[in-house]
């Protein structure tokens, strides 16, 4: 394959995730006090003496260091299991929907459309008040299995551009079985929005699970960037002051979101090269028309609901044409 | 008439998910373990204050309104019934207070909050957006990447950062609430210019993540739609620049109208948790303080009304495109 | 006859991640007033690039490096930085764009654009005016006038490309840059075409027409002269009767002897094709260009630039023509004829990718 | 509209034997009043060992027929043999067995590919349906040799290391492998430059001459199917309205569709 040429973006991006992601890992064997261990009063001001202090105490006289570790990780946890849930689920459906055509076609992009039109924010406090006992795999689950609609509409609409493509018919030629077909000629071609999708969906689901704890739905008996936010808001920890209890929290989910978003932009310029000015090569004869960037998957109550239908009309021009008789020159 | 049956088979899409929705609506809350009338009324009894005739009374008052006693599909068409002339119930923990009032009093505070910072963004964000795509060059990585950070952050996360340094660090703004204890809500000049100053923080902390976000989408439409012929045409054609900038808009306008609709129509649950940070009496605040309560037709009326604004603007948008796209029509009519 | 155009020393290259691939290298072009000049050759020849060059519509990422125009007796200089006076465009020079592109916004009324195009160049021009301009036009070229009131997709692709040469002419441009107009188009569309734009050139709409096409026959039809392109530079230019019967360089002897129309003569021979691929643009071979594939090849060929053996206006580029003036070269000499098929030469050379090949997977990858 | 043309000799309709037959062929698209004739009553023979070219302009329903005769698309009615045998429905194994006898090359020698395969997967793949996968280096270098392709040069490139020619040789390779007795080119080189097409147009005149294979060549281009064609077919409009040996369909037509479409090819000579 050709070499990809990753933006300086796209390294800002990376070392930032890594960052994340090694202090959510390694963090907990590191700071190795319990989160829950009241090792000092409220809100003691942060001091360089102990592992533990360094961030001081929250309001019930815990690390918030030793919280904020653990919590990183519970919300990297909720993360990465929603948005596997959601691109399995996403991916099926989108490939099915987008290889099969007909009738199963319709009513999977049926469901889909109604699953996306109802905000799925409400869906998810009604879940989460329905059930008790929460904690972060069903926080994961509960997200996951309400924001799949985003890949499976993305998902259906490459795979069907892909779909007449000639190479399928290669490969059908070739005595190609449906399901190597599906894996060798039509998933590599979507991984890029696959992979664009999932990370939108990564970091769409921890937001909304620390705004679900802020709401009082996160996990309980767990620690999340969430829950400690829920608390120092619950406890005046702005209004005293205390900025080390509010403060990590925040940070960490604005690099988190913001890291990750600049991870799927960086993406995006990658697999999709007329976004990238000044380097457009010349537009070549009979050339697919490259499909605009994934849009992002909802966060919590603040994106567009469904696809702008322009850019699905835009698009869909170079696929829709059923009637195959190509007379250009 | 095929525009007809296009509305048609919209209005078909939105009505099935309108039904799940009141489904999902209806049955969630019911899948609580054990009775909900029971744990309110016990939890009414052990704070004391009520004689076992009174609690007798709220207790037939709640089952005979929600109709527990009666089968699931009855108890849907209640619900239903219920909803169809308007009523949405009376609270759990503030009986009885009805929901509606409830609801009704913190919605213009939601709006207030939102409406303009919305409107701001939009106009904003859009011209920030497509003046970086067509300037280029310094102006747009500065004005990219500021962009990208402001539409990243979550938007209560800037609530808070701008809570702690202007409203208590800096002191200049009142950092809770809506308006100065002792005031209540009326119109006049008075009770606006104090509700004005704790209004500003909270629209200052949308409209800023929200231009961020509207500038990054129209970035990139502009910047895909500059690469397409008919502006390398119109060049060519002696065009004034400012000519085929506005075929450019115009064609990357079209989503981020959409945008602004669906923003409007996610108006009611768009910032929930910004309302918490700054105990702003709006839908958020109403949200927490039922979940905290288990006041589950609070809840429910609050996810209802979300929903219904959500498709609303949904389906609204749909029949504007259709009307207003020559493509998206040719497509939808067949017409070739 | 008197000069229209005289395009000298045009030199423009594409540079993307630091690579830059001179597609058009110090091209002189002269046109006459009445004329249509020809463009030919294959993918990645620079034919299209000279049309952005000489409509001047070159943009990011094509640099113009040097390059004079003077048409009508006003020059204008167009390297990078050199001010082009917007309204040149679509009066003196005008774009032909192939139209099967969407060269019209999609969310716009042929008439919109037929306003916006006549206000461009006339601010006090009134809507009606700018409108019957072009219903007089339509009427004249017989085509219905309320395909101005059509969107562009509502127009079939024969119906567009008209339409679109009717609005590049509105104003009377001196000079007609039309590129690949044809090529999208069936073969009766194609004709209409031409025969439109033939139409508007004995009206003199516009006083001559510069038509880049990879389409032989086509060219054939249309053009007085024809200049043959090859990797960036101008292989042999001369009147088309004269290219098509007896071309005097290699290369257009072996693209022309490659030409497949349906002719009694083409039912027995076997024709062949040229070996091996264009250069790399990036890194051209030394000497003439066309040396690694020509049947004719000397020394000198492979070393040193070929000399212009004619006129400016009828001219072949090559050691052989210099050596046997005034001769066709021999169809059948054209390309080497010991290689039926070379494999070998078919190659790109190792890690380089040939530049038509590089610029389609450009938006595939 | 005037009456489809058959312009071949009934004396020498024994002469030629078919390999492959279209009666009464139809296909339509949608349903209801968006329904689109693509194809409307198509007969054709194409005869063994000849090459047997379709000719028509965009949206004539060339290319839904040679989807069509490749069992790609289901045909709404008529019928199809194949070496007598019934094709007109095939599924399943059948339809793969049906492959292993008729093969095809596609129009765009870009879009044919999957890009992240090798020319060797590519062509590895194919192998696979002959379920002779030991022969396979061989039987690799046997094809590529045959469209003067080198193995060792080609087999470990990817797609956009080659040159629109070679790909298009590398299609007709693959094909190959699979040794069938006919070949249905698809506007097979209608992208690519003229001096690269006659090339390939080569390539399939030697399969004929050479190997004795039937060929199907879906093409626009009049010029093309002069040089190439045993025998021509017209459709315009989904319509078949000439067809017969190419010598009396392109210089004496009769149907005034074939004529018009004649005149209106432009000639490099007077």
């Amino acid at each position: 394959m050709k070499a990809i040429n990753f933006t300086p973006r796209f390294w800002v991006a990376a070392s930032l995730i890594l960052f994340v992601l090694v202090v959510g890992v390694l963090g907990p064997f590191i700071v190795r006090t319990d989160p829950n261990a009241v090792i000092g009063g409220l809100y003691d001001a942060p001091s360089m003496n102990k592992l533990a202090m360094w961030l001081g105490t929250d309001n019930e006289g815990q690390s918030v260091l030793a919280n904020l570790v653990n919590g990183i990780r519970t919300s990297l946890l909720v993360g990465l299991l929603a948005g596997i849930i959601a691109m399995v689920i996403g991916l099926i459906i989108g490939l099915v929907a987008g290889f099969q055509g007909g009738v199963v076609s319709d009513i999977l992009m049926g469901i889909t459309n109604i699953v996306l039109a109802i905000p799925s924010i409400v869906v998810v406090i009604l879940l989460s008040v329905a059930l008790n006992g929460r904690n972060a795999v069903i926080l994961g689950f509960v997200i996951g299995i309400t924001s799949w609609p985003w890949t499976a509409r993305a998902v259906q609409a490459q795979s069907t551009s892909i779909r007449v493509r000639e190479h399928i018919d290669v490969a059908r030629l070739s005595g190609a079985r449906w399901i190597s077909i599906l894996l060798w000629d039509i998933l590599p071609y979507l991984l890029s929005y696959v992979a664009m999708a999932f990370v939108l969906q990564v970091s769409g689901a921890i937001l909304t699970e620390s705004a679900l704890s802020m709401l009082g739905l996160g996990p309980s008996g767990e620690t999340s960037l969430g829950t400690m936010l829920y608390w120092a808001l619950a406890w005046g920890s702005v209004r005293t002051g205390a900025w080390w209890a509010f403060l990590p929290p925040t940070i960490m989910l604005t690099l988190v979101a913001f890291s990750l978003l600049l991870l799927q932009s960086s993406l995006d310029e990658v697999f999709n090269p007329r976004l990238r000015r000044g380097k457009l090569r010349k537009r070549p004869r009979g050339a697919a028309t490259p499909v605009p960037a994934v849009a992002s998957p909802q966060t919590l109550g603040s994106s567009p609901l469904i696809e702008a239908p322009g850019r699905a009309g835009r698009t869909a021009g170079a696929s829709s044409s059923t009637v195959r008789d190509g007379g250009v020159a | 008439m095929q525009f007809a049956k296009y509305i048609g088979r919209k209005v078909l899409w939105y009505l099935a998910a309108l039904i799940v929705a009141l489904l999902l609506n209806f049955i969630l809350p019911r899948l609580v373990p054990g009775n909900p009338v029971d744990a309110i009324v016990s939890n009414m009894s052990r704070g004391g204050g009520a004689t076992g005739e009174q609690m007798k009374a709220v207790y037939n008052n709640y089952m005979q309104q929600f109709g527990l006693d009666k089968p699931m599909w009855e108890q849907f068409l209640i619900y239903l019934s219920n909803l169809a002339h308007g009523n949405l119930g009376t609270s759990f923990a503030q009986y009885p207070a009805s929901v509606n009032k409830l609801v009704g009093q913190a919605l213009p505070w939601s709006i207030a909050i939102q409406l303009p910072a919305i409107l701001v963004g939009w106009i904003v964000g859009n011209l920030l957006g497509a003046v970086a795509a067509f300037r280029g060059g310094w102006f747009d990585r500065g004005a990219f990447v500021g962009s990208l950070f402001a539409s990243s952050m979550p938007y209560y996360c800037l609530a808070i950062l701008l809570l702690y340094i202007v409203g208590v660090k800096l002191g200049v703004l009142p950092i809770s609430g809506a308006y100065s204890f002792g005031l209540s809500p009326e119109p006049t000049l008075a009770f606006f210019g104090d509700a004005i100053t704790y209004w500003w923080l909270p629209f200052w902390s949308l409209v800023i993540v929200f231009v961020g976000g509207q500038a990054v989408g129209m970035r990139s439409m502009s910047i895909y739609e500059l690469g397409a012929d008919y502006v390398n045409y119109g060049r060519g054609l002696g065009l004034r620049d400012n000519r085929i900038v506005r075929y450019i808009f115009r064609n990357a306008m079209l989503p981020q109208v959409t945008g602004l609709a669906l923003s409007i129509g996610g108006i009611v649950g768009g910032a929930l948790i910004t309302e918490l940070v700054f105990s702003y009496p709006g839908i958020g605040t109403t949200l927490f303080n039922a979940i905290s309560q288990n006041d589950y037709p609070v809840i429910q009326a609050i996810t209802l009304i979300i929903t219904v604004a959500v498709l609303a603007a949904n389906f609204l948008v749909e029949i504007a495109y259709g009307l207003i796209d020559p493509r998206i029509r040719a497509a939808q009519t067949g017409d070739r | 006859m008197t000069r229209l155009l005289e395009a000298t020393h045009l030199t423009a290259a594409y540079q993307t991640g630091g690579v830059e691939v001179r597609a058009v290298d110090d091209v002189s072009v002269h046109i006459d007033e009445g004329e249509v000049l020809g463009v030919a050759g294959e993918s990645g020849c620079g034919k299209s690039t000279l049309g952005a060059i000489l409509s001047l519509t070159a943009r990011a990422p094509l640099y113009v490096e040097s390059g004079t125009l003077v048409i009508d007796g006003q020059s204008q200089d167009l390297a990078v930085g050199s001010r082009i006076p917007r309204t040149w465009r679509g009066s003196v020079v005008s774009l032909l764009p192939q139209g099967a592109m969407n060269s019209i916004s999609p969310t716009l009324r042929v008439r919109t654009l037929v306003y916006d195009v006549m206000r461009a160049h006339n601010a006090r021009i009134s809507k009606n005016e700018a409108l019957d301009r072009a219903r007089d036009r339509l009427k004249e070229l017989e085509l219905p006038v309320r395909v101005l009131d059509a969107y562009p997709h509502q127009l079939s692709g024969g119906m567009k490309q008209r339409v679109v040469t009717i609005i590049s002419t509105l104003l009377n441009p001196r000079l007609l840059i039309a590129d690949e107009p044809t090529s999208a188009l069936d073969v009766s569309s194609q004709k209409a075409l031409i025969d439109m734009l033939k139409q508007m050139l004995e009206q003199k709409i516009m006083s001559g027409v510069v038509f880049v096409t990879h389409d032989l026959p086509v060219l054939r039809t249309v053009s007085d002269r024809i200049a043959v392109m090859y990797a960036g530079k101008i292989a042999e230019i001369g009147p088309a009767e004269e290219i098509a019967t007896g071309p005097k360089h290699p290369y257009s002897a072996a693209l022309l002897n490659s030409v497949l129309v349906p002719e009694p003569a083409f039912r027995k021979k076997r024709v062949r094709g040229i070996p091996g691929s264009p250069p790399n643009l990036a890194n051209p071979p030394a000497g003439c260009r066309f040396h690694p594939r020509c049947g004719l090849v000397m020394p000198d060929c492979r070393t040193k630039e070929p000399p212009h053996v004619g006129d400016e206006l009828t001219f072949s580029a090559c050691f052989w023509s210099a050596q046997h003036p005034g001769e066709a070269v021999p169809a059948d000499k054209a390309v080497p004829r010991h290689i039926d098929d070379p494999t070998e030469l078919d190659l790109p050379a190792a890690g380089a990718t040939p530049a038509h090949a590089a610029t389609t997977e450009g938006a595939n990858a | 509209m005037t009456q489809s043309v058959v312009r071949d000799d009934p004396a020498l309709a024994g002469s030629h034997e078919a390999l492959f037959s279209a009666r009464e062929v139809n296909k339509t698209f949608g349903h209801g009043r968006r329904a689109v004739e693509a194809v409307k009553n198509v007969s054709f023979d194409l005869n063994k060992g000849q090459i047997t070219t379709i000719v028509g302009e965009s949206g004539s329903g060339k290319s839904t027929m040679a989807r069509m005769v490749l069992g790609l698309l289901p045909i709404t009615s008529g019928t199809m043999t194949f070496e007598d045998r019934d094709v007109t429905k095939l599924r399943g194994g059948a339809r793969t067995a049906y492959w292993r006898d008729v093969q095809a090359v596609f129009q765009d020698p870009f879009s044919a590919f999957n890009q992240f395969f090798t020319v060797r997967r590519l062509l590895s793949r194919a192998l696979r349906l002959l379920g002779d996968a030991e022969a396979g280096q061989a039987k690799m270098e046997e094809a590529l040799n045959h469209v003067g392709l080198s193995g060792p040069d080609v087999l470990d490139r990817f797609p956009h290391q080659l040159s629109g020619g070679q790909r298009q040789r590398v299609m007709i390779a693959r094909a190959l492998m699979m040794s069938p007795t006919m070949l249905v080119a698809d506007e097979a080189t209608s992208m690519l430059d003229a001096s690269l097409r006659v090339n390939v147009l080569n390539v399939l005149t030697d399969l004929r001459d050479q190997l004795g294979m039937t060929i199907l060549f879906i093409t626009h281009d009049i010029g093309q199917a002069c040089y190439l064609a045993d025998r021509v077919l017209v459709m315009e409009h989904g319509v078949m309205v000439e067809q017969g040996p190419t010598d009396k369909v392109i210089f004496d037509p009769q149907h005034e569709y074939t004529r018009r479409l004649l005149s209106d090819v432009p000639r490099l000579h007077d």
